[in-house]
């Protein structure tokens, strides 16, 4: 079992240009069921095989496609969300990074109010896998196994890492969803832990989280609260410098509460496995599941 | 992009808020230029312009009350390095300088639109307690502050501005100017905020004059760096004096790099790989020079300009490259650091850490390059191999 | 029985000019629970007794209203909404008329996504009266009586008329709605039907149409599907021409299927009892009732 | 209110809509002027300018092709009366006519906004068979009809844009520039829509040029009068000319007033009591002359202004008031019909239905008035008196 993609899932990508193209190849390469590209002025063409069309309807019409994966640029990303969401599209996945707050908070509020059955992940984020069925991103695919962990994240390498780590151990993973280094995310760690919870075939979770908000307070609440399978977290940025924005648009230290530090301390309160080493994330996960 | 608040002034008004704008000066001449334009009769106040805040405590406000003081207080600050708990121990030296007529206070208010990450919206923080530090105040007495969401599509609407107006100004007769007018400039830092992409828009104090005008004496405003495509008048408003030279010529070499106090260089592909790298170093004993994180395009190019930034900090003891290759093809990385390091001669221990695609290449790459670099086969390893390398440094 | 409100319903009154405060004593009169009025500048006054204040949050504070009644004038009319419904005020009838047809637009879609359990009226109606209990609005109280007949209207003086028909027939009212003659109303016919359905004490159901819009089609839908309780109707403006707005904004013919005969013959032909004779619409409800 | 085609193309291309503006005239002078400031070389469209559409099958709308004939033409059209199925039979005079270059045409589309009342959203309705009547369209090929809801708080969407160019222009080549001219025009065509609070944005026909340009040919727009307030320069735009001479005296005097065929007289209280009685005066077998609401506010000055108004009209044999008193008091409203009368000399005769509060009073100041006005008890017998007294004449 799997959440939210799976052999079945359809995916087009809006925006075939260089990224775009490339990552299709990509995603078509691992063997997800890459039905559409979408990208004005490019109808009628094909890109690695598929066919283009100029808009997301025309696509859906002609394709059946269920999820998307977004490359097309910062100023028009939010749009390609709508765009997405508007032809019927149920999971839209942006890559896109840069894309302006207030975009994201208009798009949020309008997906809130009009297409409240759409799940957002990103953007600025690498995507989602399901291991051996499902590749929606930028993920190297084959450092991912088939597996027991479900995992979430707002970084992308470091999300790598713990894959990487999880598959050495021997444990693979159920999937793994990396939701965005942005400070208004489309889906959070709240609204994704319940469908891991609910998963049968997910054993453990591990949350990779940043400085920067409270988003990682509300997933230990929620864990707390509604939960029972264990989760290993690690925070990124102890070293971060306050008011610094390091490199993800989400990850400035706000106040006292907001630091990696505190967040690891906070974390671990709540019986979640904290871990202050990145390295050892893997080697935790085995420690819990007894392995 | 933060803004100086003579800057900020001037988006301000241009959306309706009422604001005291004075003249800028840079320079001597400037100072007399600036002084003529004001008002014949004092008092005033000089105001540094620096983006770092905590001036007033560190000396960079002045009230002057009569001409001649204008000018040995405009002159004393300009030029003056001005250390506050905001700019570090070596301070920023003040380049230009606010002279404005001051103005009586009979009531300070506190007003910041700041977007609200949790919620997905912007959020209005006020205080009918204005002219103290906000943070200071939300730590001692947090029912003291205000907090009004704003829906990004329709922006502040006239009733949230109202019954803000009313809780800020509570002392006011029934037909006081006051609340309307405060609603009223509520409304402007709003359209402000949705105009210009604002990342913050704060303004402390708003003050309410003996006569009943409601005016924002002091104003910041940041604006959002991903959203400055759509506003390319406002980039000419970027003042690089203010900001780190070493993060400007990062970002003039397209890398994403953030100054530290640490002497191990750090060269890392994603931003939060780039976060834990920094902080293992830490829980290892060493300290991380800097924030670097070359991503998914790392090629020769941006190695080379990553190594140049490096290398050319006398500070930095060690570098340490740690790549995650997934889009990134790490014999691709490998060759990259082969050819900076030959070009810029390597003068200091470097371990490399690759991993991902193309991984084994890339090691084997580095191996007969005959440079004097560490190999190292995991994130722990490397970093506690580079802590090792500069201890004593 | 009513809908709606009810002798504990709690009303404030927001705009306590001329007219405000002229309906705000003809409500207090009736036996409406009156508790405050709100203007700007008008706070820590009265008003015929009723404390004003200068928000509606500081009203709903300091008297725990539950209702508005709004006779803000038209450019602010809107906004008057929002702040009732911002300050937890669940019922808002809006007498005042003019009101841009952008702003009820964007103001229905604000309550949608932000305030979902809010039920506006209105705006450009005469408000709700449930006779004996509660009368929001500047219908004439007196010609109402306690009974059996719901009525919904568009229109103002024809639901008097409607009111006086059946008070003079002796059936009563249990309550009576004027949803309001504009293009975008806060509650329309279908928003009101069920809970006329499912009130015990409403009997038969008075629908007073107009020309503009398709409403009435929609309304007889509704009752032929899903309501047991027999329905009056009467649409004014057969002899309205096409094109002209006859002085409610909605009430203008559009297209072929929109004029009060074709509706009329529609709502005939779902079995409703439709009358052309405005004045034997309280005869019809006798007839109908067995009376 | 209805704006004129000059005045909607300027409107438009505010908001980025590309349009052919041309030249207006109002006289023989005018029209020189015009033929001036146009290309010499033809050939040009003579436009009628006025507010009832069907004007091009009326003989409003004409090609020129030498400045000869563009000369007569102009001036056929100028002063002649138009007689379209939208103006009556009797017509309307033509006061100002639009000289504008011609062009050609390789594709014409209908494109308009208007408010979806049942969905409380505005909706654009297009088709990529542009040129003809739109309700012909919609009445034999619904399906070439397409629909698109815009959301009131974030207006048009680039991609909804995007996506309704590429329907309405479906048969252009993949590099063509046509689709992203479209969109852009249609966003600009929805910005106009929200910034002038429009009740209708209609282009048609919309037209592609073989040389690929996109152009809003003709262009009709509707302002809402509700939200005039809100837009007071607009205010100037209105053509009184055009519109019933009656209705807009009534509209001076404040009376909700729309001339009507029939020879009975109404004045009512309320839109939808006025609606019924005309239909109650009908459903006897009379006519009415008039819908007439007075209002919440019937007083002595609004009965004079609305029997004044009443009288003055040749067509008017009889007439009916019936009013409900709710807020209005009916022993007042008895006051102003009893001194009305007096005043302008009733030679016609007059039913008054009086009901609500203060009734009785009413009726008995009318029947203790000496004037020939016939009370009636109900609304039905009202209508049935008046419709006998007006009978053959």
């Amino acid at each position: 079992m799997s959440i939210i993609v799976n052999r079945d899932t359809k995916v087009l990508c809006q925006g075939v240009g260089k990224a775009g193209s490339f990552h299709l190849k990509g995603c078509k390469d691992y063997g997800t069921k890459m039905v559409a590209g979408v990208q004005p002025k490019k109808g009628g063409t094909t890109v690695e095989g598929v066919p283009v069309f100029h808009t997301v309807r025309q696509a859906v019409r002609a394709t059946g496609a269920d999820a998307s994966m977004i490359f097309v640029p910062a100023p028009g990303a939010a749009d390609a969300v709508l765009e997405a969401a508007d032809a019927g599209i149920k999971t839209v996945v942006c890559i896109t990074e840069g894309v302006p707050v207030l975009d994201m908070s208009r798009t949020k509020a309008l997906l809130k109010s009009r297409y409240p059955g759409v799940r957002l992940i990103g953007p600025n984020c690498p995507g989602i896998i399901t291991p051996g069925e499902c590749k929606i991103g930028i993920m190297p695919g084959y450092i991912h196994k088939k597996g027991r962990v479900g995992i979430l994240s707002k970084s992308g390498t470091l999300t790598y890492e713990a894959v990487h780590q999880t598959t050495a151990a021997g444990l693979g993973q159920t999937t793994c969803v990396g939701i965005g280094g942005d400070p208004i995310l489309g889906s959070t760690y709240l609204d994704l832990l319940p469908l891991f919870e609910a998963d049968p075939e997910t054993e453990a979770i591990v949350l990779i989280g940043e400085i920067g908000g409270d988003a990682e307070k509300q997933a230990a609440e929620y864990w707390k609260a509604h939960m029972k399978k264990p989760m290993v977290a690690f925070v990124a940025g102890r070293t971060a410098p306050k008011g610094k924005r390091m490199g993800h648009a989400g990850a400035i230290v706000g106040g006292a509460d907001d630091t990696a530090d505190a967040k690891l301390k906070m974390l671990a309160s709540y019986g979640i496995h904290a871990v202050d080493n990145p390295s050892l994330i893997g080697a935790e996960v085995a420690k819990v599941l007894g392995k | 992009m933060k803004l100086h608040e003579y800057q900020a002034k001037d988006l301000l008004e241009a959306t309706g808020v009422r604001v005291l704008k004075g003249a800028v000066a840079s320079d001597p001449a400037g100072i007399e230029a600036a002084i003529a334009t004001l008002s014949p009769g004092g008092p005033w106040v000089v105001k540094a312009q620096v983006h770092a805040g905590g001036r007033g405590k560190a000396g960079g406000v002045k009230l002057a009350k009569t001409r001649e003081d204008l000018r040995e207080k405009a002159r004393a600050i300009l030029g003056m390095t001005l250390v506050s708990n905001q700019t570090g121990p070596q301070g920023v030296k003040v380049r230009k300088i606010l002279l404005v007529e001051a103005c009586d206070i009979a009531h300070e208010i506190y007003v910041s639109i700041l977007m609200d990450r949790k919620e997905g919206r912007p959020l209005v923080v006020a205080s009918a307690e204005g002219g103290m530090e906000i943070e200071e105040l939300a730590a001692t007495h947090p029912e003291k502050i205000l907090k009004e969401h704003l829906d990004p599509l329709a922006g502040m609407q006239p009733h949230q501005a109202r019954d803000l107006a009313y809780r800020l100004a509570p002392g006011e007769a029934p037909d006081s100017p006051v609340p309307a007018a405060l609603a009223e400039l509520l409304m402007g830092l709003s359209r402000a905020f949705f105009k210009y992409d604002a990342s913050l828009v704060e303004v402390n104090p708003l003050i309410i004059t003996p006569s009943k005008d409601v005016i924002a004496l002091d104003a910041k405003v940041a604006l959002e760096d991903n959203a400055l495509f759509r506003h390319p008048e406002l980039e000419a408003l970027r003042d690089v004096a203010e900001e780190n030279p070493k993060e400007v010529k990062a970002a003039e070499a397209g890398l994403n790099y953030i100054a530290l106090d640490g002497n191990i260089g750090c060269l890392v592909n994603g931003a939060g790989l780039a976060m834990a790298t920094m902080d293992l170093i830490k829980l290892h004993g060493g300290a991380p020079n800097n924030f670097l994180d070359v991503g998914g395009g790392a090629n020769k190019d941006t190695m080379l300009a990553a190594f140049k930034l490096l290398l050319g900090d006398p500070q930095v003891k060690g570098i340490l490259v740690n790549i995650f290759g997934g889009i990134v093809r790490c014999d691709l990385v490998a060759q990259g650091v082969i050819d900076a390091a030959k070009e810029v001669s390597l003068a200091v221990p470097m371990v490399v850490r690759l991993e991902g695609t193309n991984a084994e290449q890339g090691r084997a790459l580095l191996a007969t390059s005959g440079l004097p670099i560490t190999p190292a086969a995991g994130f722990n390893e490397a970093t506690l191999k580079i802590v090792e390398a500069v201890r004593g440094k």
